[in-house]
């Protein structure tokens, strides 16, 4: 096991935390097992949540650098400081500024049903608005698993940093098929939320943030393709 | 694998404090939630009744709410205002509470010009900080605050600045109804009254369309007044869409209101066709402005304002054979209520005019309804803020200007003089609406402290040090709105939906703990539900009884037909003439004066006119898309342009155009149309929104403002919001 | 049998859209989806102009050509009369958006379906369900809602005393009646 | 008012590859009876029928978004035999198997029984039509509204067809190109037929007393479209075919005629009858206004 260490570790960077949680997070171990657990999750044939031999470990390359371009890497195995992301968070993931690119699933979708994640292009107008039908799913999950929301994400509860700890959560309780299924369903707002951030102009650290969601992105198309091919059509 | 204590830490928090999945909790896929969402019609619904905030009619309505997300709204009948029906406005506004828009954090400018999130701590230790720095230094009249009267900002706005010692609370007046406020009051110490129009046999208008700036229960007014058989008169340059329930448009040149009102005393002084008997009974200075009335002849007034001599003559003895039940309607912003330097002088004109009709408080003219207002409260549990020294800035200057509006833009302009030194924005838009925007963001940009408190990135908190965000309408309780009616109410605006945005805060809430962080918290120890409480107890009701109606009515106090009612002036009597006039460097009694800008005879200039169209108001629901699509679709933001006119030009319906004078150019559509004066030019007032974070309003059209010089209105103070012209080219051409 | 219709009013309609988002407040529609359209026509010269507005939207027509295109069977004609639109069956061909006369038909911009008024008052009328449709909201009460079939109802009564008609007389037994 | 045109590129790609589909089988029909020698034209236009079908198709599957998302849904398309589509589906699904099945047969070097041939041809004259009903029921829109569309649309489709075979030939196999002499007096005319038919439905449209008619062809022939009608439809499309081809068929020695130099003049003249045939169904979408309640179109 140990693969919601890569769900929640990415959880933490996109949420608002203190300088110590922030430097026990980047600076000591749990960093390199983040990066280690990640890279073993990108590999073809990984499977999600379940145990592997430590043999099959041994015959593995990079596959990081299939999923994220070198930049992104590199910025990956040297996380900003406190302050850096502080400052970033302070610019893009604050509400109502021109650089705004919060990390909310209900921005980056369509309101109404079986919306298809519309991909915004630098400033331009995010397609969602707030508390959308995934937040109001979210906030019923969270309640219905007998979890509650902290009061800094009562009502975004479809705020990344919840969906990815939800889903370290499922796979910490052995929730394994569960677990797919959430990702499968969950990430699909990902390349729209990746587009809106590649549009920020402060690259130094956009390529961190853009790393992360890439290595999301990876582990969703190796993990939700079977999972999305199951799923029947929406009705006739 | 090593397992760290802050990878395990968890956001979600279970029963038992550890994030995990309890034995047997289900996990639910969102393909199976969103049918079971669907099938159980949507969850729970629940009901709290609100006030709109679309405009500052600020109407009454039940809002349903499905499962935490707002749903439908619906009017409340007992509510004055709406009598059970919305306008576009409200239906589309609410979305506001869940616009990508908003602002979610306290957010200061930085060094590079850049906004940042900040804690809220952080934002009020520097302001207080400032604040207090501001006053040891220079005074507390050296602050001032600006906001547009809502409910609860209105109380804790002005308690603040009070609290700080400073006089200086603004509201929008000075761009909204002020000049026609105070003109009012010079003539009857009132600053308004309101038109029975649906009792009357006839009704003018001048500049001010039920249809177009919506208050619902005028408009229902209007359409009973109409099928009544009421003679229902709009003037206007622009044929509005009143016109469904109205008899007779007069296309009258755009500012010449005055001369018109003039022209029509002269007639029925002259012929004695008014009231003398109310006149004599009820009024001083009315022979000074019998003998000045002598010049100006139907024939006069004809030159100036475009209008026949012999409708001016015909309307004047219609009204005269309607009286009492007659009356010019109060208009608001429209023609005078800050457009022109002869605002104030029309606004006196047309209650001279009324007087001569005999019609107040009568059936079917102007009446004064009456208003309940809570009691004093106990003061150990709401101190009461001394009486700050002085006056507010700028009453000075202009004497006229009524001190519970105040001159803004005049105490914005003293920024760069280091007499105002620190502003606070509520819910106010001062940079893009109240005079030129340009200018204005200078001013703002020079103070020393300068604070907005909003819900979305309006160009005044661009301008702004500091934005704190506020909670929508929709997220909170209120102070009781009190509403002057025929039979008077009081109304409540509750919390509808819980807090979108966690980290957002309510208007009492914010100003409460910017009060404590500027050294005055002991005026702010109780809450907004304790106040609202006292209030309503004080009137015989209470919180929770209120919320339960959200609008209760005070039959008591029911309004009567008949009684002559209290003149509140320097002479007790309704006063033709006036002497503060007179002081303020203005004739006595109510005379001609010319427009301060004229338009040249060129042949390709217009007088620009700004006015509302049903699904706007202000600057704030530019950037509402199920409004805006509307202006798109069906292209809104065109300028009107006479057909005549557009001939003279070139200009074909639907052509792009350049507008623009010495202080801004731009480029718009326009609408050719019969139903505009050729002299006007008509830009609705709602575009040109230029922050770029209102990203559905953002540059969509022209707005009017840009177009308007840094000026005000003698004596009065008004914004002089039509005093400016433009040149049209087609582009291409 | 009932059969829903509805009278509009023009010449109480002053153009205001409160019509337009209460629909779609009430049926949860997309900020760019709108069942209700307006045309405006002026006429006259200055200064003797009149205008007039109109408000359309679904004639739920009798012989319905948007039923007749649809290839299908999505858009068909209910039980009671209404014209309506069966998402689960809709592919979003446009062809009725096409061939609907009064142009009141909208493509739904996230499903790719379409869909138009439904005539969601009846809720209202038959059961006094507090809703906020185009009837209720309407400041100026353009709108009657009622059955044809009723004698008694007061939409009948009102087509009779104003001598409403179709807005395009009868070429689809349109169950919307204007007074002009 | 502006309009927002209810279809565009992507349903008029599909109406000309429908069309030149068709077309393309009824040419090969064509070559078999007259130019039975030019083996090779006929199985080109046996292979670009059930293609260029196909492929419309599929455009036209992703233009309606819905039964995209949900593409169990086509499977209704059989429901409603009311509907011009539904009959559009039967005759293009025919008209694909019997295309597919000639074209299989043909490159397998099989015998061509004629009965398919002729069931193939009668098919593609439905699906032309058929592309033209389907813009002539909507009542709304004068410029669609009327006899002469799908005739129209037949003639064009026809020609389109043609051309495509031609240019294939042109090509590959100029020694055959060389060889089909009555096609090509055949596929000359057709232009000016389309012309004459073009110019009618101008006519006649305008007349419309609705006024939708009128601004209809003022947009396309004056308004904003007037460029790509007088240039890419009228010039390119039609004229310049017409006048290469006149000079080619009887002003030309034979010699000329089938040097290489001739080949690409008619390339030309048939790349301009593709791009014709393509414009004239862009045109003919998005010109379209429908009528109005009150207010006139301007």
């Amino acid at each position: 096991m140990g693969d919601e260490i890569v769900f929640s570790t990415v959880s933490k960077c996109f949420a608002p935390i203190d300088r110590d949680a922030w430097n026990a997070l980047t600076q000591g171990v749990a960093w390199a097992d983040f990066l280690d657990a990640s890279r073993r999750l990108l590999q073809r044939g990984a499977k999600l949540g379940e145990d592997e031999s430590p043999a099959s470990r041994v015959r593995l390359s990079c596959p990081l650098q299939d999923f994220l371009s070198v930049g992104e890497v590199n910025a990956l195995f040297a996380p900003p400081s406190w302050e850096d992301v502080r400052s970033f968070a302070a610019l893009h993931f604050t509400g109502g500024l021109p650089a705004s690119a919060p990390p909310i699933e209900s921005l980056y979708r369509l309101p109404g049903d079986g919306a298809e994640p519309f991909a915004p292009h630098g400033e331009s107008r995010l397609p969602g608005s707030y508390y959308g039908e995934s937040a109001r799913y979210m906030r019923d999950l969270v309640r219905r698993m007998g979890m509650s929301l902290p009061p800094a994400f009562a009502d975004c509860p479809d705020h990344l940093s919840i969906e990815l700890d939800l889903l370290a959560v499922l796979l910490r309780s052995g929730m394994t098929h569960q677990a797919r299924e959430f990702l499968s369903e969950r990430f699909a707002w990902l390349p729209a939320f990746r587009l809106r951030l590649l549009g920020l102009e402060d690259q130094a650290h956009v390529r961190f943030y853009v790393g992360l969601v890439d290595v999301l992105l990876g582990v969703w198309l190796q993990h939700a393709a079977d999972a999305a091919s199951k799923r029947p059509f929406n009705d006739v | 694998m090593s397992e760290h204590a802050i990878t395990r830490r968890s956001f979600l928090a279970g029963s038992a404090g550890v994030a995990a999945a309890i034995a047997g909790s289900e996990f639910l896929s969102f393909g199976s939630w969103q049918q079971a969402y669907a099938e159980e019609a949507a969850g729970p619904t629940t009901t709290a009744h609100s006030l709109c905030n679309a405009c500052s009619t600020k109407c009454g309505f039940t809002a349903y709410v499905v499962d935490g997300k707002l749903d439908k709204i619906i009017g409340d009948a007992s509510h004055p205002y709406c009598e059970g029906t919305l306008c576009a406005r409200g239906y589309g506004y609410a979305d506001i509470a869940y616009s990508a828009d908003r602002l979610t954090d306290p957010l200061k400018k930085n060094e590079s010009g850049q906004f940042q999130a900040i804690s809220w701590e952080q934002a009020y230790a520097e302001i207080g900080e400032k604040v207090q720095s501001i006053i040891k230094e220079s005074g507390p009249e050296t602050l001032a605050i600006v906001q547009d009267p809502r409910p609860s900002g209105k109380y804790y706005s002005q308690r603040f600045m009070n609290a700080l010692g400073s006089p200086n609370v603004y509201t929008h007046g000075v761009a909204c109804n002020m000049s026609k406020n105070s003109g009012f009051a010079q003539v009857i110490g009132a600053s308004d009254y309101t038109s029975d129009v649906e009792n009357s046999k006839m009704t003018m208008f001048i500049g001010r369309s039920y249809a177009d700036a919506i208050r619902p229960s005028a408009l229902h007014a209007l359409e009973k007044a109409h099928e009544a058989g009421a003679y229902i008169v709009l003037v206007d340059p622009r044929l509005n869409n009143s016109i469904a329930f109205a008899d007779e448009w007069v296309p009258i040149n755009p500012g010449t209101d005055l001369a018109f009102i003039l022209g029509m005393a002269h007639v029925l002084v002259s012929k004695g066709l008014y009231d003398k008997d109310y006149v004599a009974a009820n009024s001083v200075g009315f022979d000074e402005w019998a003998s000045y009335l002598q010049n100006c002849t139907p024939e006069w007034a004809q030159e100036i304002t475009g209008i026949d001599a012999n409708t001016i003559e015909r309307l004047a003895t219609m009204f005269a054979e309607a009286a009492p039940a007659a009356s010019i309607e109060p208009s608001w912003r429209g023609a005078f209520g800050c457009s022109y330097d002869n605002s104030g002088e029309t606004a006196r004109a047309v209650c001279a005019f009324n007087t001569l009709l005999g019609c107040w408080n009568q059936k079917g003219g102007a009446l004064f309804l009456p208003s309940v207002s809570a009691s004093k409260l106990d003061a150990g549990t709401f101190p009461s803020v001394p009486k700050p020294e002085g006056t507010i800035v700028g009453a000075k200057e202009y004497p006229l200007s009524q001190s519970g509006m105040g001159v803004s833009v005049f105490a914005a302009n003293l920024a760069t003089t280091g007499m105002v030194r620190g502003m606070f924005f509520y819910n106010s838009n001062m940079v893009a609406g109240y005079s030129n925007p340009e200018h204005l963001k200078e001013c703002v940009e020079a103070l020393d402290l300068s604070v907005a408190i909003d819900v979305q990135m309006s160009e005044t908190c661009m301008a702004c040090q500091y934005v704190l965000p506020d909670t929508s309408y929709l997220e909170r309780l209120e102070l009781p709105e009190f509403v002057s009616a025929k039979t008077p109410v009081v109304t409540l605006r509750d919390k509808v939906i819980e807090k979108v945005h966690p980290n957002t805060r309510p208007v009492d809430q914010i100003f409460s703990e910017l009060a404590e962080a500027c050294g005055v918290g002991e005026y702010f120890t109780f809450s907004v539900e304790e106040l609202a409480d006292a209030q309503l107890a004080s009137v015989g009701l209470s919180l929770d009884a209120l919320r339960q109606k959200g609008t209760a009515a005070f039959p008591e106090k029911t309004f009567e037909y008949g009684k002559t009612p209290e003149w509140k002036t320097p002479t007790g009597k309704i006063q033709f003439a006036s002497d503060a006039c007179e002081k303020a460097g203005l004739p006595r009694v109510p005379q001609w004066r010319e427009p301060a800008v004229s338009v040249p005879d060129d042949g390709a200039s217009f007088r620009l006119i700004g006015g509302k169209q049903a699904i706007h108001s202000h600057t704030q629901t530019a950037n509402i898309e199920a409004l805006m699509d509307i202006t798109k679709q069906y292209g809104l933001d065109r300028v009107w342009m006479n057909a005549n006119r557009a001939a003279e030009l070139g200009i074909a319906d639907g052509d792009t155009v350049l507008v623009s004078n010495d202080l801004f150019s731009g480029q718009a559509q326009v609408k050719v149309t019969e139903r505009i004066n050729p002299e006007a030019l008509y830009l609705p007032s709602h575009y040109g929104c230029s922050s770029p974070q209102q990203k559905t309003a953002y540059n969509v059209g022209l707005r009017q403002m840009d177009f308007v010089p840094y000026r005000l209105e003698e004596g009065y103070g008004g914004a002089c919001t039509q005093e400016t012209f433009v040149t049209v080219k087609k582009v291409g051409a | 049998m009932t059969r829903y219709g509805m009278l509009i009013n023009t010449k109480k309609c002053i153009g205001c859209y409160a019509c337009r988002t209460a629909c779609q407040r009430q049926n949860g529609l997309l900020p760019d989806e709108a069942f209700i359209r307006f045309e405006e026509r002026e006429q006259g010269t200055y200064p003797a102009v009149s205008v007039e507005h109109l408000p359309l939207q679904c004639m739920h027509c009798e012989d319905a050509p948007c039923v007749s295109v649809c290839p299908t069977g999505a858009s068909h004609i209910g039980p009671d009369g209404i014209v309506t639109v069966d998402h689960g069956k809709c592919i979003g061909c446009l062809y009725c958006v096409a061939a609907c006369p009064y142009q009141v038909r909208v493509r739904n911009s996230q499903t790719g379906g379409v869909d138009k008024c439904r005539f969601c008052n009846v809720s209202n009328y038959e059961n006094g369900t507090k809703m906020s449709t185009c009837v209720t909201a309407c400041p100026t009460g353009v709108r009657i809602f009622g059955d044809l079939d009723d004698p008694d109802c007061e939409l009948v009564k009102e087509i009779n005393r104003t001598h409403a008609e179709p807005i395009a007389g009868d070429v689809t037994k349109s169950k919307v009646y204007y007074v002009r | 008012m502006s309009y927002e045109p209810i279809w565009s590129g992507i349903i008029a790609c599909y109406l000309f590859l429908a069309g030149l589909g068709g077309g393309a089988f009824i040419t090969s029909a064509f070559i078999r009876w007259r130019h039975p020698e030019a083996v090779r034209m006929r199985v080109y236009g046996h292979i670009i029928a059930p293609v260029t079908v196909i492929i419309g198709l599929v455009l036209l599957m992703f233009d309606a978004t819905a039964g995209l998302h949900n593409p169990l849904r086509f499977a209704l398309l059989l429901s409603n035999f009311g509907s011009v589509m539904t009959w559009g589906v039967v005759f293009l699904g025919l008209f694909v198997i019997v295309s597919v099945i000639v074209a299989v047969l043909d490159l397998l070097h099989k015998h061509i029984p004629v009965v398919l041939d002729i069931v193939g041809s009668v098919l593609g004259v439905c699906v032309a039509v058929y592309t033209g009903c389907l813009l002539g029921v909507c009542k709304t829109f004068p410029l669609w509204n009327n006899a002469l569309l799908p005739i129209l649309f037949l003639v064009s489709a026809v020609s389109t067809g043609m051309a495509s075979v031609l240019v294939a030939a042109i090509i590959r196999h100029p020694e055959e190109f060389n060889r089909v002499g009555v096609l090509k007096k055949f596929h000359f005319c057709l232009p000016i037929i389309e012309l004459v038919l073009i110019a009618s439905l101008c006519f006649i449209t305008y007349q419309d007393t609705s006024g939708a008619g009128a601004a209809s062809v003022a947009k396309m022939i004056a308004g904003e479209y007037a460029p790509a009608f007088w240039v890419l439809l009228i010039l390119v499309g039609l004229v310049l075919p017409t006048a290469l081809e006149t000079r080619m068929l009887f002003f030309s020695s034979r010699e000329f005629e089938e040097s290489r130099k001739a080949h690409w003049i008619s390339f030309a003249s048939d790349a301009g009858v593709l791009i014709g045939g393509f414009v004239l169904r862009l045109l003919i979408l998005l010109a379209a206004l429908p009528i109005t309640m009150v207010v006139p179109w301007v």
